[in-house]
This record gives C-alpha cells, sequence and structure tokens, in this order.
C-alpha cells in the first residue's frame, strides 16, 4: 500500500509555521515514514502543475498556513481544496488572520502608499508601485491581485482542522501528525488543541491573589517583572485567561506576558471582545475619570486584543461604509 | 425593513436595558402612553453589567446600526456595582470601535432611572436621529464560514448539559 | 481677566452719565474694559414687538463680534450695564441655545454678514462682576468717603434680574444692597425693589407711566430714604426726570435724587465729580452729601 | 360706562378661531401655554393689570378659547412693559411675556392693534431707526412718536427736551454702526420669516412635515 | 383564526406563540393577524394563536391545551411586559405540567403599541420581538427554583401613624418587630397636630393609645433616636444594622418624672424646641412633649455644656434618684434579622423661604401651617391661643394655599392634604380668634369621606374663598387702611380683577415633601425614587406598597402625600404583605443564577472579586471558581467578564442572548 500523500502551502504567512515542521527534529523522520510529502514550496522545488496533475482528492492532508489575501492564494488554496481530503488551517494566520490581519486596520491604497512611497527608507521619486499588468516588448507582465482585506483561511475554502499558534505548538503539531497517521482525528471542524485557557497549564497560576482587579496597568518595559508571579497580577495585559492553552505557556515562562496566538476557546464567539470585557473588568475603579485612567494605559486595543485574530472578528476590519449606488 | 436607501433609511437599534431600572422606565414610558420612534429593539438583561460586548459586535454584525446600553444612575445598581462594570468596559469598548473606524454617535450607554419613562422617550429619539444622520452600517460581509455550523458542535452540546443541571 | 462693555444706545444719550460713571469706577477699580467695536443695538422691548427673529439676530450679531474682538480667549465676558440690553442680550443667549430650530435661521443669516457665533460668550452685568468676581476687600479699600448715615432704596427694576439672570433673587436680589454696604451705606428695607418703573409707558401712555413711578418713589419717602439707586439707563430717567411733573400731578413734593449705583460708588471712592457724570442730574444730591459729610463736598 | 349699552355677552363656537392657541404657541417654548391653571398669579404680579382691558390670565384664557380679534385688539399686550414679573412666577413656566410679544406681533401683521395707541406707534419708530442705523437715537425715536401720535404733545414734552439737550443727554446726532451693509444683508434672510406663525404659514410648515 | 402545525415528533423544540389583542391595547396599534402568520413561519415554531386576553383563564387554558396535547413544549406570549405578568404565564405553564422557564415573553404592548404612533412600525416591531423571543426560546432549559426559609421577625422604619399602625398590626399578629425612630419620640407629625380633618376629632386623644400600646407590646422593640445604619442580605432573609445614638439618659431607669429637667442649670429654654418647630425654645436636657413615647429624657449634646465642654455643675445627674443620666454613653450598633421591611419614614413640610415673595422669615406675622398647628394645640407653646408677635389676637388672617406645591419651580405635584388641613386652620382661627379668614387657592381639592361637607360647613362659616394665588405678600401699604398690615395681593379670578387684602397674619400652606435624607434611605433599602424623591411603588394600582426591591414595603407619606386615612390604610396594607410574606414561610428564588462549566474553568480568577455577594469563590483543590448559587442574585457581571466563557446565567447564557440578537435583527 503507498504512503498517504500530503502537502505544505504558504499564503500570506512569515515562513515560522514551515519551520515548525522541521522543529519536529528527529520525529520529522517518522513523518517522512508515514507519508509522502508532494508538495511544500517552502522546503523542496515543486510546481504548481505537480498538484494540478494529481487527482482530485489524492491528496490525503494538505497543510496551509498564511492568511489569505491575494488571487493568487486564492487559487492555490481553492486548488488544494479540491486535491485533499482534509484541509487543516495551520497556524494563527491561516486560523485566524494573524499578524498580517491586522492589515485590515488600513485599506489597499493606504498599505501602498505606506510601502511604496512613506517609509522612510523607500527612494521612489517616480512614484511607481506594482500594476498587475504591465505591457512589456517582451509580452504583458502580470503581478496577483492584492485584495483589500485579508481574510482567513475558512473564509475563503472548507477547512476541517485548526492547528493554532503562532507558530504551532511543536508538540501539537507532531500530536496531530500522530492522530492523522493513526486515524484518531476528532469531529471535523475542530482545533487540535485543550479546549481551555492558558491559565489552566500556566506555573504561575497559583501565585494568583484572589482580588485580581488592577489601579493601574503596566506595560512590560515599565517595571522589573517578577518572574515567578502572575503576570496579569503585576499589572501587565497578559492574555492568558482568553488564550486557548497548548503552548506550554512558552511565553509567560519566560516573563513574556501572552499575546493570544492559540486564539479563543471554543465558548467565545469573539476573541477581543472577550478579551476587552475581561481586561476593563479588572479595572478597579468606579469613577468614571479613574476608569479613564486606568484603561489609557491599554494603549492600542485593536492591535492588544485583536493581534492574531482581526480577520477573524465579527467587525472583521476597519470600518468603510460599503456607499449604496457607488458602483 | 432593508431598505438602505439613504433618504428612506430606517436605522435598526438594539438596545440592552437593564430589568431593574431601563427597563422598567421603559415599561413606564409605555404606561404613560409616551410615543417614541420605532427604530429600537430591546433586549432585557438583568443589569448592565451583564453586557458582554461580544454583543454589541454581534449586534452591529447581523445589521444594527447603532446600540444602545440602558443602566441604573451611579450608585442606584440593583446588584450594587454592575452599571460600574457595565461603564469600565463602555469606555473601552468605545475606546476600540473609534479606532476601528466606526462612529461613537453608533453607541450610547445612558442611564435611565425606573422613574424616567420621559428618558426613554428622549434617547431613543435622539440616538435614531443620530444614527439616521449618519447613514446605514454597512460592514462588509464575511464571505464564507466553513464549515458554517459544525465547527465545535459536540464541545458545546456539553456545556449546555452541564449549565442545565446546575 | 478682561471684559468687553457693551454700552447700548441708552448709555450714549440719556444714561451718558451710567456710562461716565461706570468707566470711573472700573478704572478705579484697575478692572479693565474695552469697549465692543462697532456694536448695534440689542433688539431689546421695542424691536422685540415688531420682529422677535431680527431682535435675536441683533444680539448674535453682538456675540459674534465680541468673540471676534475677544480672539483666542476661552469665553468672552461682555458687560452689559442697561438692564434692557442685558436682559435682551441674555434672552437671546438663552434662547439660541435652547431652540435649535431658532439658532438655525440666526446661524444662517449670521453667515450672510460673513459672522458666525461659537456660543463662546457670557452675558453679564457690572453688578454680578463687582459682588461676584471682585474681592469684597478690593472695594472697601477704594472707599475714601462712605456713605455714611445715608438711607438708600436699591433699586433693581425689573428687567435686571428677571427671567434670564441668575446671578441674584429675581424677587428679592441682594447684590446692590451688598455694595451699597461695603460703600458704608444704609440699606433701607423696601419691597418694590424689582417693581416695574413703568417702562417706555411713561413716554407713550404717561398717566400710567408716571403712576408707576411715582409709587416707587413715594414709597421710598415714606421710609425715609435720601436717595434711589439704579441700575438701568431707562429707570434713572423716569424716576428723576419726571418728578417735577409727579409733583404735580399727585401734589407731593418728592425731590428724591436718583443715581446710578456706580455714581454712588464713585462718589464713595472720592472721584471727581465730574468723571462720574454727577453734572448730568436734574435733582443734585449734594444735599444728602454734604449733610451727612458735615459740608466738606463741594458741590460742583 | 354706567350707562347699559346693550352689549352682547355671549360668543359662539363659530365665532372663535380654534387654531389661534396653536398659532401663538408656536413661539419657542410656546406649548407651556396649554398648562395654565389659571391660578392668577401673572395678573397679580403685574403692575401694570390694573389698567388692563383683560388681565393677563385672562388673555391665556382667551387665547386658548380661540377669541382671537379680542386679543389682538385689546390694549393688554401693548400695555404690557415687559417686566417679566408673570414669566418669573409663573408656576407652569408659561413664557407670559413672550406671549404679549407673539400677540403684538400678530396684531400688528394683521393691522388689527389699536391705531392711535402710542405703543405700537414707538415700537414700529423705533424698529425702523435700528433696521436703517443698527442703533436707535432716543431723540430722534421720540420726536417721531410724538409727530405722530399727538404732535401738541411735541411742545409739552420741550421742556425736558432742552433740559436734558443742555446736560449733553439728549443730541440731535443720528447715532449709527460703520458696518451698516453687514447688519442689513443679516436681518434680510429674516425678512420673511416669523416666530409666531399665522394660520397660512402653519399649514405650510405642516406641509412640510408630511 | 390560527395556524397549527402536526406536531413534530423528532425532539426538536416545539414552540407555540401566542399574540394577545389586550382588547385593542395592542390591537388597536398592531395588526395581530400579520404578527401570528409571520410568527407561524419562524423556524420551530410549531403553534401560533392569537386570543383577545391571554392572560385571562379562557387564554391561559389556549396555552395549557397546546402542551397538554404536546403540540409544543415551549412557549412564547406576545402581550405586555414581563413586569407585569410573567408571574401569570409561568403559573399556567406549571399548572400544565410544564417547566416555567420554557417561557418566554415579548413584550408588545409597553414597548410597542402603546409607544408607536405608526400601525405599520408596530408590526414590525411587534414582529421583531417575536423573532426574538421565539429565537431565545428554543435554548431554553427547564429550571428549578429554589426555596429559602424566611425569617418571621420584621423591620419597620419611622414612628410616625403609618409606622406606629404598621408595627402594632404585625405585632398583633405575633410577629416580632422592631420599629426605629430617628426622633426621641414616636408620634411623627400627628402628634403635633391638634385637631384632625373633617371629624375634628383630637390628635392627641386617638393617637397617644395607640403609642402606649407600641411601648407596652411584647413583640415590639421600639428603638428610637436610632437610624438604619445598613441593611445586607435579601427577600426573608435581611441582615440589619441599626445605629443607636446615645441619649445620655438610661432607657430602662428614667421614669420621665422631670426632675433632671427642672434641675438643669440652664433656667430657661436655649435651644429652638424641635417639637414645636421653633415657636418656643428648650433646655439641653428635655423631654421632647408630656406624652412623649418612650417617656425618657433626652440630652442634646449640641448644647449641653457637660457634653460639650466638660465643666458643669451637674445638676441634673443629682437630681436624679434613679441615677439614669449617663455622660459616658457611646452609640450603640444593633444587628437583626429580619424577614421584611416596612419603610413608613414620612415626609418634611416645605421651606417657606424659597418664595421669597411671600416674605416667610423676613415679616413677623407670617406662620407657616405647622408653626399654626401648634399655635391652636392646646398643648402648644401658647397654650392653643392664635396671637401675633405683639401678643394681639389677629383680626384679619389669610390663608395661602399651595405653597410650594403645584408649582414647576418648586414642587409641581399636588400635595393633597393643603386644601383639608387649610379649611381646618382655618375653622380653628376663626374659633379662637372671631377672626376674618381668607384663603387663597388655586383649586378647592376635597375628595374623601366628609370633606366636601366640611368645605361647606367652612363656607358657612363666612370663611372667605378667593380664587387666585397669591402673587405677593408685603408691608407695602398704598392707603390708609393698609398701613400696619401685611398687604396680600392677588388675582380673584373669578371677578377678573387685583385685590388687595391687607391682614393681620398670614398662614403659608406649605406642601410637603420627601425627607432631605430619603435618597440615602432608599439607597441603603435598595429602593427606587420617583421624580420628586417619593419612594416608588412597585406598581401605581396593583402593588402600590411593594417596592422593586422583594420584601421591602412602603407606608404612609414617604411614598406620597397622604393625610392620616390613607396613611393608616397604606400602613395596614403594607402590615398585610409582609405578613402574606412572613407567614408563607419560604419565599423562591429566581434560577437566574450563574454557574462555572468546570470543564472550561482555566482559573483565571478574573469572576471572584467581581461579585458584589461574594457568592464566587476558588475551589483550591480543583484549582477553578464556583458560585454559590444561594448568594448568587443574578447579576451575570461575572459571566460577561469570564474570559473562556466558562461562566454561563441561566435564562441568559451567551448563547440565548446571542440567538435572541440574530432573532430580533435577522426576521422581518
Amino acid at each position: 500500500m503507498s504512503k498517504p500523500k500530503v502537502g505544505f502551502y504558504w499564503c500570506a504567512s512569515c515562513g515560522g509555521c514551515d519551520e515548525v515542521v522541521v522543529d519536529l527534529g528527529a520525529d520529522i523522520l517518522k513523518v517522512v515514514g508515514a507519508v509522502d510529502i508532494v508538495f511544500w514550496p517552502v522546503a523542496m522545488d515543486f510546481k504548481r502543475s505537480d498538484v494540478e496533475n494529481l487527482a482530485d482528492g489524492e491528496l490525503a492532508v494538505s497543510f496551509i498556513n498564511g492568511a489569505v489575501r491575494s488571487s493568487e492564494q486564492h487559487e492555490m488554496v481553492e486548488l488544494l481544496r479540491r486535491k485533499s481530503q482534509l484541509v487543516v488551517a495551520f497556524g494563527s494566520c491561516a486560523h485566524t488572520g494573524g499578524i498580517p490581519g491586522l492589515a485590515n486596520l488600513f485599506d489597499r491604497r493606504a498599505m501602498f502608499e505606506e510601502a511604496f512611497f512613506n517609509v522612510p527608507s523607500v527612494v521612489n521619486e517616480e512614484k511607481v508601485v506594482p500594476l498587475e499588468e504591465y505591457k512589456t516588448p517582451q509580452g504583458i507582465v502580470t503581478l496577483p491581485n492584492l485584495w483589500n482585506t485579508v481574510k482567513t483561511l475558512d473564509q475563503v475554502i472548507p477547512v476541517d482542522y485548526y492547528l493554532p499558534g503562532c507558530p504551532p505548538p511543536v508538540s501539537l503539531v507532531g500530536e496531530m501528525f500522530n492522530k492523522i497517521v493513526k486515524g484518531e482525528l476528532p469531529p471535523r471542524g475542530s482545533i487540535l488543541a485543550p479546549d481551555i485557557a492558558l491559565c489552566d497549564e500556566c506555573p504561575r497560576k497559583e501565585t494568583k491573589p484572589d482580588k485580581m482587579s488592577q489601579k493601574e496597568f503596566k506595560r512590560p518595559h515599565e517595571i522589573m517583572i517578577d518572574p515567578e508571579k502572575c503576570l496579569l497580577a503585576q499589572g501587565l495585559l497578559c492574555l492568558g485567561p482568553i488564550t486557548r492553552k497548548g503552548c506550554g505557556a512558552a511565553c509567560t515562562r519566560v516573563n513574556m506576558p501572552c499575546t493570544g496566538c492559540m486564539g479563543p476557546v471554543s465558548n467565545v464567539l469573539d476573541y477581543g471582545m472577550k478579551a476587552l470585557s475581561a481586561v476593563a473588568s479588572l479595572a478597579d475603579a468606579n469613577d468614571e475619570e479613574e476608569i479613564e485612567k486606568i484603561l489609557c494605559k491599554v494603549v492600542d486595543p485593536v492591535g492588544t486584543f485583536y493581534r492574531y485574530s482581526l480577520p477573524a472578528s465579527l467587525l472583521h476590519r476597519h470600518y468603510q461604509p460599503v456607499v449604496q449606488g457607488e458602483k | 425593513m432593508s431598505d438602505n436607501d439613504r433618504n428612506h433609511f430606517e436605522p435598526r437599534i438594539v438596545a440592552f436595558f437593564c430589568n431593574w431600572c431601563t427597563y422598567t422606565a421603559a415599561d413606564l414610558a409605555g404606561t404613560a402612553r409616551m410615543t417614541y420612534s420605532p427604530n429600537v429593539r430591546v433586549i432585557r438583561i438583568m443589569c448592565s453589567g451583564r453586557l458582554d460586548p461580544q454583543f454589541v459586535l454581534k449586534a452591529f454584525r447581523e445589521g444594527a446600526d447603532g446600540v444602545l446600553i440602558g443602566g441604573c444612575h451611579p450608585g442606584d445598581c440593583h446588584y450594587q456595582e454592575g452599571n460600574y462594570k457595565a461603564l469600565r468596559r463602555f469606555k473601552l469598548l468605545k475606546r476600540f470601535l473609534s479606532q476601528m473606524g466606526i462612529e461613537e454617535e453608533r453607541i450610547r450607554l445612558e442611564w435611565i432611572a425606573a422613574s424616567e419613562g420621559d428618558k426613554v422617550q428622549k434617547v431613543i429619539n435622539q440616538m435614531t436621529e443620530q444614527v439616521r444622520k449618519l447613514g446605514p452600517l454597512n460592514l462588509e460581509p464575511i464571505s464564507q464560514m466553513h464549515p458554517p455550523k459544525e465547527k465545535n458542535v459536540k464541545a458545546k452540546a456539553v456545556a449546555m448539559a452541564k449549565g442545565g443541571a446546575s | 481677566m478682561s471684559y468687553i462693555y457693551y454700552p447700548g444706545c441708552s448709555l450714549k444719550s440719556t444714561g451718558r452719565a451710567y456710562e461716565e460713571s461706570l468707566l470711573a469706577v472700573f478704572a478705579a477699580l484697575d478692572i479693565p474694559l474695552k469697549e465692543l467695536e462697532d456694536w448695534n443695538c440689542c433688539g431689546a422691548t421695542a424691536y422685540m414687538s415688531i420682529s422677535e427673529l431680527k431682535a435675536f439676530a441683533l444680539s448674535a450679531r453682538n456675540f459674534a463680534l465680541a468673540e471676534r474682538q475677544n480672539g483666542e480667549e476661552d469665553y468672552a465676558e461682555m458687560v452689559v450695564p442697561c438692564a434692557a440690553c442685558y436682559l435682551g442680550l441674555n434672552k437671546a443667549h438663552r434662547y439660541l441655545a435652547e431652540y435649535p430650530e431658532l439658532r438655525k435661521k440666526i446661524d444662517r443669516a449670521l453667515e450672510a454678514g460673513g459672522l458666525k457665533y461659537n456660543d463662546k460668550v457670557h452675558v453679564r452685568h457690572p453688578l454680578d462682576i463687582l459682588v461676584n468676581d471682585i474681592p469684597a476687600e478690593k472695594i472697601t479699600s477704594q472707599v475714601k468717603k462712605p456713605l455714611e448715615g445715608i438711607k438708600v432704596a436699591c433699586y433693581y427694576g425689573c428687567q435686571l434680574v428677571r427671567p434670564y439672570a441668575d446671578f441674584d433673587d429675581s424677587h428679592n436680589p441682594q447684590t446692590m444692597d451688598k455694595l451699597i454696604k461695603l460703600l458704608g451705606g444704609e440699606v433701607v428695607d423696601w419691597p418694590l425693589k424689582t417693581r416695574c418703573c413703568g417702562g417706555s409707558l411713561t413716554g407713550t401712555v404717561q398717566d400710567v407711566g408716571i403712576r408707576l413711578s411715582y409709587v416707587l418713589l413715594a414709597e421710598a419717602r415714606k421710609r425715609g430714604c435720601d436717595i434711589v439707586a439704579t441700575a438701568c439707563p431707562l429707570c434713572q430717567f423716569n424716576l428723576e426726570c419726571y418728578q417735577k411733573r409727579m409733583s404735580n400731578l399727585y401734589g407731593q413734593e418728592l425731590n428724591l435724587p436718583v443715581l446710578y449705583f456706580t455714581q454712588l460708588m464713585g462718589h464713595a471712592f472720592g472721584l471727581e465729580s465730574r468723571k462720574l457724570g454727577l453734572n448730568r442730574v436734574f435733582i443734585k444730591p449734594s444735599r444728602v452729601f454734604s449733610k451727612k459729610e458735615g459740608g466738606q463736598y463741594v458741590n460742583s | 360706562m354706567n350707562k347699559w349699552q346693550g352689549w352682547r355677552k355671549i360668543r359662539y363656537e363659530s365665532e372663535l378661531d380654534p387654531d389661534f392657541a396653536s398659532e401663538i404657541a408656536s413661539i419657542p417654548g410656546g406649548d407651556k401655554l396649554y398648562s395654565c391653571i389659571q391660578c392668577g398669579t401673572c395678573s397679580g404680579m403685574c403692575p401694570l393689570s390694573p389698567y388692563m382691558d383683560y388681565t393677563p390670565r385672562q388673555i391665556i384664557a382667551m387665547i386658548r378659547a380661540g377669541f382671537k380679534g379680542e386679543v389682538l385688539s385689546s390694549y393688554t399686550t401693548w400695555l404690557c412693559a415687559s417686566c417679566y414679573s408673570c414669566t418669573v412666577e409663573c408656576p407652569k413656566e408659561i413664557k407670559l411675556t413672550d406671549i404679549m410679544y407673539a400677540a403684538k406681533r400678530l396684531a400688528i401683521r394683521g393691522k388689527v392693534y389699536p391705531k392711535r395707541f402710542p405703543t405700537p406707534v414707538l415700537a414700529g419708530e423705533f424698529f425702523k431707526a435700528v433696521e436703517k442705523y443698527g442703533r436707535s437715537s432716543e431723540s430722534w425715536v421720540l420726536v417721531n412718536l410724538f409727530m405722530k401720535t399727538n404732535p401738541l404733545k411735541v411742545f409739552k414734552q420741550m421742556g425736558l427736551g432742552l433740559r436734558l439737550w443742555s446736560q449733553g443727554r439728549l443730541s440731535p446726532k443720528r447715532e449709527a454702526i460703520k458696518r451698516r451693509d453687514e447688519l442689513k444683508s443679516i436681518l434680510k434672510v429674516l425678512e420673511k420669516e416669523h416666530m409666531v406663525k399665522d394660520k397660512e404659514e402653519m399649514i405650510t410648515a405642516g406641509k412640510e412635515v408630511v | 383564526m390560527s395556524t397549527a402545525k402536526t406536531p413534530s415528533s423528532n425532539g426538536k423544540p416545539k414552540v407555540g406563540v401566542y399574540v394577545c389583542h389586550c382588547g385593542i391595547n395592542i390591537a388597536g396599534k398592531v395588526n395581530v393577524q400579520e404578527t401570528v402568520d409571520f410568527a407561524g413561519t419562524l423556524p420551530n415554531v410549531t403553534v401560533a394563536r392569537e386570543y383577545k386576553f391571554m392572560c385571562s383563564d379562557p387564554g391561559q387554558e389556549l396555552i395549557q391545551k397546546d402542551l397538554r396535547e404536546g403540540l409544543v413544549d415551549r412557549v412564547v406570549v406576545a402581550s405586555c411586559s414581563p413586569l407585569m405578568h410573567e408571574p401569570t404565564f409561568r403559573r399556567a405553564m406549571i399548572a400544565a405540567d410544564a417547566n416555567p422557564f420554557l417561557f418566554q415573553m415579548a413584550n408588545i404592548r409597553e414597548h410597542v403599541s402603546w409607544v408607536t404612533p405608526d400601525k405599520g412600525a408596530a408590526t414590525e416591531k411587534s414582529k421583531a420581538l417575536i423573532a426574538a423571543a421565539v429565537a431565545r426560546i428554543v435554548l431554553h432549559k427547564p429550571l428549578e427554583k429554589t426555596r429559602v426559609p424566611v425569617n418571621s421577625n420584621a423591620l419597620v422604619v419611622g414612628g410616625g401613624i403609618a409606622g406606629i399602625h404598621a408595627a402594632l398590626t404585625l405585632a398583633d399578629a405575633g410577629r416580632k418587630v422592631y420599629l426605629v425612630e430617628k426622633e426621641p419620640t414616636i408620634g411623627g407629625h400627628m402628634a403635633k397636630f391638634d385637631k384632625t380633618f373633617p371629624t375634628l376629632d383630637c390628635s392627641a386623644c386617638i393617637l397617644t393609645p395607640k403609642m402606649s400600646a407600641v411601648r407596652s407590646h411584647p413583640n415590639i422593640t421600639l428603638w428610637t433616636y436610632s437610624e438604619v445604619a445598613g441593611v445586607e442580605g435579601f427577600v426573608g432573609n435581611f441582615n440589619v444594622k441599626v445605629r443607636r445614638k446615645p441619649r445620655y439618659v438610661k432607657e430602662d431607669l428614667c421614669v420621665g418624672c422631670y426632675e433632671c429637667v427642672e434641675a438643669c442649670v440652664f433656667k430657661k429654654g436655649v435651644t429652638k424646641d424641635e417639637f414645636n418647630v421653633g415657636l418656643s425654645k428648650r433646655r439641653p436636657i428635655y423631654i421632647p412633649f408630656p406624652q412623649a413615647t418612650p417617656l425618657v429624657a433626652v440630652i442634646d449634646p449640641e448644647s449641653c455644656v457637660q457634653i460639650k465642654r466638660n465643666k458643669c455643675k451637674k445638676t441634673c445627674v443629682d437630681a436624679c434618684e434613679r441615677g439614669a443620666i449617663d455622660f459616658d454613653q457611646k452609640e450603640e450598633i444593633k444587628e437583626v434579622e429580619v424577614g421584611a421591611i416596612i419603610l413608613a419614614t414620612g415626609f418634611k413640610t416645605f421651606d417657606a423661604r424659597r418664595i421669597s415673595r411671600y416674605g416667610y422669615g423676613k415679616y413677623p406675622n407670617i406662620y407657616t401651617s405647622l408653626e399654626v398647628e401648634r399655635m391652636v394645640n392646646a398643648a402648644g407653646p401658647t397654650g392653643g391661643e392664635v396671637h401675633l408677635k405683639n401678643g394681639e389676637k389677629p383680626r384679619t388672617v389669610g390663608i395661602v394655599h399651595c405653597v410650594g406645591s403645584r408649582d414647576s419651580r418648586t414642587n409641581a405635584y399636588c400635595s393633597r392634604v393643603c386644601c383639608m388641613y387649610s379649611l381646618k386652620l382655618a375653622h380653628l382661627i376663626k374659633e379662637r380668634t372671631g377672626a376674618e379668614v381668607y384663603n387663597f387657592y388655586i383649586d378647592m381639592r376635597t375628595p374623601g369621606k366628609g370633606y366636601e361637607e366640611f368645605y361647606e360647613k367652612l363656607l358657612k362659616e363666612n370663611v372667605h374663598f378667593i380664587r387666585g394665588r397669591v402673587a405677593e405678600i408685603s408691608d407695602w401699604a398704598t392707603i390708609p387702611e393698609e398701613e400696619g398690615k401685611l398687604v396680600i395681593r392677588a388675582e380673584d379670578t373669578l371677578v377678573g380683577a387685583v385685590r388687595r387684602i391687607p391682614v393681620d397674619m398670614v398662614v403659608l400652606s406649605v406642601g410637603l415633601e420627601p425627607h432631605d435624607d430619603a435618597d440615602d434611605v432608599r439607597r441603603k433599602f435598595n429602593i427606587s425614587c420617583s421624580h420628586e424623591g417619593w419612594f416608588l411603588e412597585r406598581h401605581p394600582k396593583l402593588a402600590p406598597v411593594s417596592t422593586f426591591t422583594d420584601g421591602v414595603f412602603l407606608a404612609g407619606a414617604c411614598q406620597g402625600p397622604k393625610d392620616i386615612p390613607d396613611s393608616v390604610a397604606q400602613a395596614g396594607a403594607a402590615a398585610a404583605e409582609a405578613l402574606a410574606l412572613i407567614d408563607k414561610g419560604y419565599v423562591e428564588l429566581e434560577p437566574n443564577t450563574a454557574y462555572v462549566q468546570e470543564e472550561f474553568c482555566s482559573g483565571c480568577k478574573t469572576c471572584v472579586a467581581l461579585c458584589p455577594y461574594s457568592a464566587i469563590s476558588f475551589n483550591v483543590e480543583k484549582n477553578i471558581s464556583s458560585v454559590n448559587g444561594a448568594l448568587c442574585k443574578g447579576c451575570g457581571t461575572c459571566v460577561a467578564a469570564c474570559p473562556s466563557g466558562a461562566l454561563q446565567q441561566n435564562l441568559f447564557t451567551d448563547e440565548q442572548i446571542l440567538h435572541e440578537i440574530e432573532g430580533v435583527i435577522s426576521y422581518v
């Protein structure tokens, strides 16, 4: 019996998700032993035609990382969807939009202006911007269309499983491969991480005081962080209580507050709103001015609460009224 | 009601009223036959402190053009301090929404005591007009969600069963 | 703080003594007053009877000018000594804030004149300023010739404390009483402090108007007052200029000096009587002043 | 007034104007008119009510009942000296002084005010002066007033005028503002508009709403 | 007409929607047929019906029949406010053997038909509210109410006639009552009156027996000179702290013999006598009045030299043979458990100084009605004589009605008792002095048994009635006849002329106002106030003595101006309501409490400090939070904060509310 075929693909992402596969270390050999990798543009030289040539459903699993934000990515994920029995949204970007998703605070024009004109390191006196189509003597050169809005993978194609994290923790990756190989996968649509928040596995949990409320929120550079004590209790905006566990508390172990890459637990509809609600609830004041004073330390609410999940939020993106009759 | 034409725009506003003060005040407005614009639909919660900011975004996502929150006056909360907690969340929520480009007139927190039927009338009329001026909130649709409903069905079923027993 | 001074039409004619004494007193107290440039009529009583809208527009133009003159300062404090102007402007101020429909129309009108009003004006009466802004010690320290033994009837008139003023009680106001007491004068309890003097009716329906003024003076006389202090040019005019006519009509010699409270202040401050417009009054107060001061006061 | 003159003291509903109250109530805050409980505080406070043909309280009752003709041609409104004591003390916060103004303006527009009565004439003269010069010159307003109502009075007042003149309290100089054009363009915008609406204006305003 | 589908049996929820016409209250504005047709199209709805009055017996039976026949298993009624009829329909559910919490109301009367001018809009809004109710009820679960026993003691706050009557009623029924009064004696305003209208029976004669009954009743604990310091707990189980101010006289030793008062170093009164509303003076040690209950002296720390400066001959101590005087007495806090609370804190009279044109406080012979009450009282400072400051009898007296009342600048409401007490005072003054009495009134209000007859009696006594609100009172005389008099100016509106009436004495019939501390009191007891500051009843008609806080009832004028008969009637009603609560023995608590879904709780402790009732504790063993259902009051604040959605609230789960939001917007 031939080994099941799997593919890896990356969309809008940093490459860290591909790296994590390699981080499996010696265990990767087991993976390679169990499956045939037939597509992995980051690691090996495959062409799009290699996928196109596969029969529909011939791929057992596609692991797709990165958010979707261009016509090319769109075509590729649709192609992979057609060729795969299972699609796994691999990592925060595919799962909830990730860091690239913060681009949804702007529109495409603003981003182009920033990237091609305004950035101090750019010298672009002729105001050249990339065009989707450009005629050269040699013929027409094309570029993919960059979308105005960044989307999560499941906003573009049906997704079977989600592996959260930025990048997904190695242990969860290994576990996933195990389950796939053994055929012990949970119901479709599941998130392949424990459904409980990070505090549950955080080594600082024991140090939480009964009263968690805060008179002042602090940013990491403002204090000497106690390496033992609950970070939230120290006034740091640790999002551990809102974020799914599974990373082994990688950040809080090294004195960094959780920033929420693993996304919400299943009872939560909108990660950022829940985070906002929990954080605001901790502000220990009833006076309007005092409340403002405490909460003004949350300098950038969107960036804080939706660092990895703006496209997956209920608002989806910065509000641009869709004006009627203006098409 | 889905007629979003600028000239005939009828705003849709979802209101969350606390049971003890604002909901009662709205009842009083009714008993006193104070007429006001029909654009606001009230959802009763026991306390403004129950208001989860998720509800606000959910309302916007479902097509509301504005959200009104009504609670007891400071110091008058039936549950001692629930309204202050609502205020904390509201303050941060408002900042978040403005960062997201949503006009601040689309969300409003009002303290309305049980005896202030006239304030219900005034606030609802005012807010309706404000939102009408802003025009409809046309959020960009989230094209598809895959898989649509199957996600986490099991987990939720477990949660609900537990809740019922307590 | 500097104040913008709105004189109004009367203070440039029949009420000149009010203006002179006001400026003299404020100068003595070192409170700068700058006259509003190109001010126009406030739109008071008579005007309002014809067109209320235009009356508000007239007030609004003054406000817009005051804001412009005030520049970047927060609020323009507009000092309005004439009671009728004070009421007219204050009413406009209130109505423009309270009635958006009206406001829209007035804004449109101002725009046609290239002006804009941003609600950055406070309408103030000198009494309000002297009692509420200026420390009492500052006033007492200026008093050189206290009004000792002089019995004063404080006459506020009707429009000064009604209905839009909030610096004093509308029925039994106290600010002028306080001021006179600071000057050493004796304030007579007099229940007609805010009763109308007849206003313009003294000129139009004289038999009614003059009687209204007369009852005020008769009661003041009965209560042993030496002098009546006013804060309104029309009140001063009615109470003083028609006294002769009253004597004829009612057979009672009144001969009661009627001065602006600012004139009394100036006198107590020891300012020169010419600067206080004391030369412009029909019924000279010298008799009252000299009696109390053992003849030291030299009549001008 | 002792002789019986055969006045008919009855009013038929058809003689009354049912819209009069809403005309008056169209001024800002005018709807308080409907709260009147006829307590009489206004009349009791009014220093001029003894001279009026109807007390202020009666005027309110008549407005509400639609006695338009009687109200607009009455002397009451023109005797009102705008002292605001009624407005201040009214327990229902009815702006009686404003209502008097409203009645005056309707009377002038309808030309039903008591013609030879001096107060409307004074108002008219004052209005004209301000309209033209931006300020009023008291001397000129008074001269015109007396000329129009009772020229003989000019002589009666002459003595007083001369005394004032000698003290510098009255001058034949015309007071005027500098930027008269600016004021003119401001006032022009409001030319056709009124704060108290008469019946036809009410109907057109109503049409706008519908 | 109704749309009834065949019952489905696949385990899916079967929702019945019942739309009420409420006569024309709803049907006059809402197109009921259209809403029923619409409801029939909603998912999971198996039955949609309409009826004239859903809350009536036949209406309820309609629902019960469908439940029994298995056509529906959960019910939405679209009618009035849930605050009105939710209990009614829940009872109907129980009667049909259904769980009462599988029920939801859509408020299409108070929130729709009564407030929406346009019929089309009203119908659309009704549909939206019905859709919302249907969307959420699908997620409802059967719940049980918890029962909590009720403490059988009661607390009555305020010892005026209302408080006295309520306390006696409860005590006679065998309940233990704590009566708390802030003054040194009970009796309230009624103890100050001479006669009561319209019967003119002596106030003291009918009140003092009740006062002594309070004193001697074995079931009543009377704490005068005391205030409620704090209230905790909930219906049936209140924990009340009472602060007993030191009176420096031992209550159990004092017999009220007045020896100490006579012996005081001050031989004359030094302080305004509160009981005589300032018409006389009292000494630092005093007994408010001879029938004071308890008849115990009290020392006023403000004026007692010993207490203020610690140097006095202490003649009072020597005079007291029983050794009752104790300068070391300290404030005491008593703590009691009660099941029900009756508030009977009464009123204060309007301060006539606020209306400067009436000259109160400026002219000597202007009195308030309460001062005149004391003056005409035989036990009062003048021994029942009505006289002017100079000792002469007045020959003319003016009584000014509505002072501070019916005026939007002071109190917009009618104080309800002034017309009648003014008539009474007119009668008494005329009886005592033979003076001409003028009543100045706006409207004569005499709705009560025997009241109009009393008015007629006064008319026959030739008391003058002038219909006109007094404009001004002054000493400004314009003719010789007015010299030396107070001149009242008013329009006689029936004549249409202004009148000036010179009088010797003026009585200002001041209105009734809430106490200055009413706002603090209501906060303490967690109830609401109306605009004017009166305590707010739960429903003006159907629950006039209840409040929005279960177990707290109202009696007397603290709820609004009332005369004695009405106060007593209301006190009886409040006592009956309290008894009904106590005698039931238990209360059922709404099950809308919060609960933790343990497998989702990460133990972050965000919730713990948020609970105002300390109902959330941290379970150290399991390392998670847990909610004590008996302490939880169901506000849901913790639920909104819980970062992992592990906390939920019965009847208000996230899911239910989210569905409701979808429902209210998505359909229609």
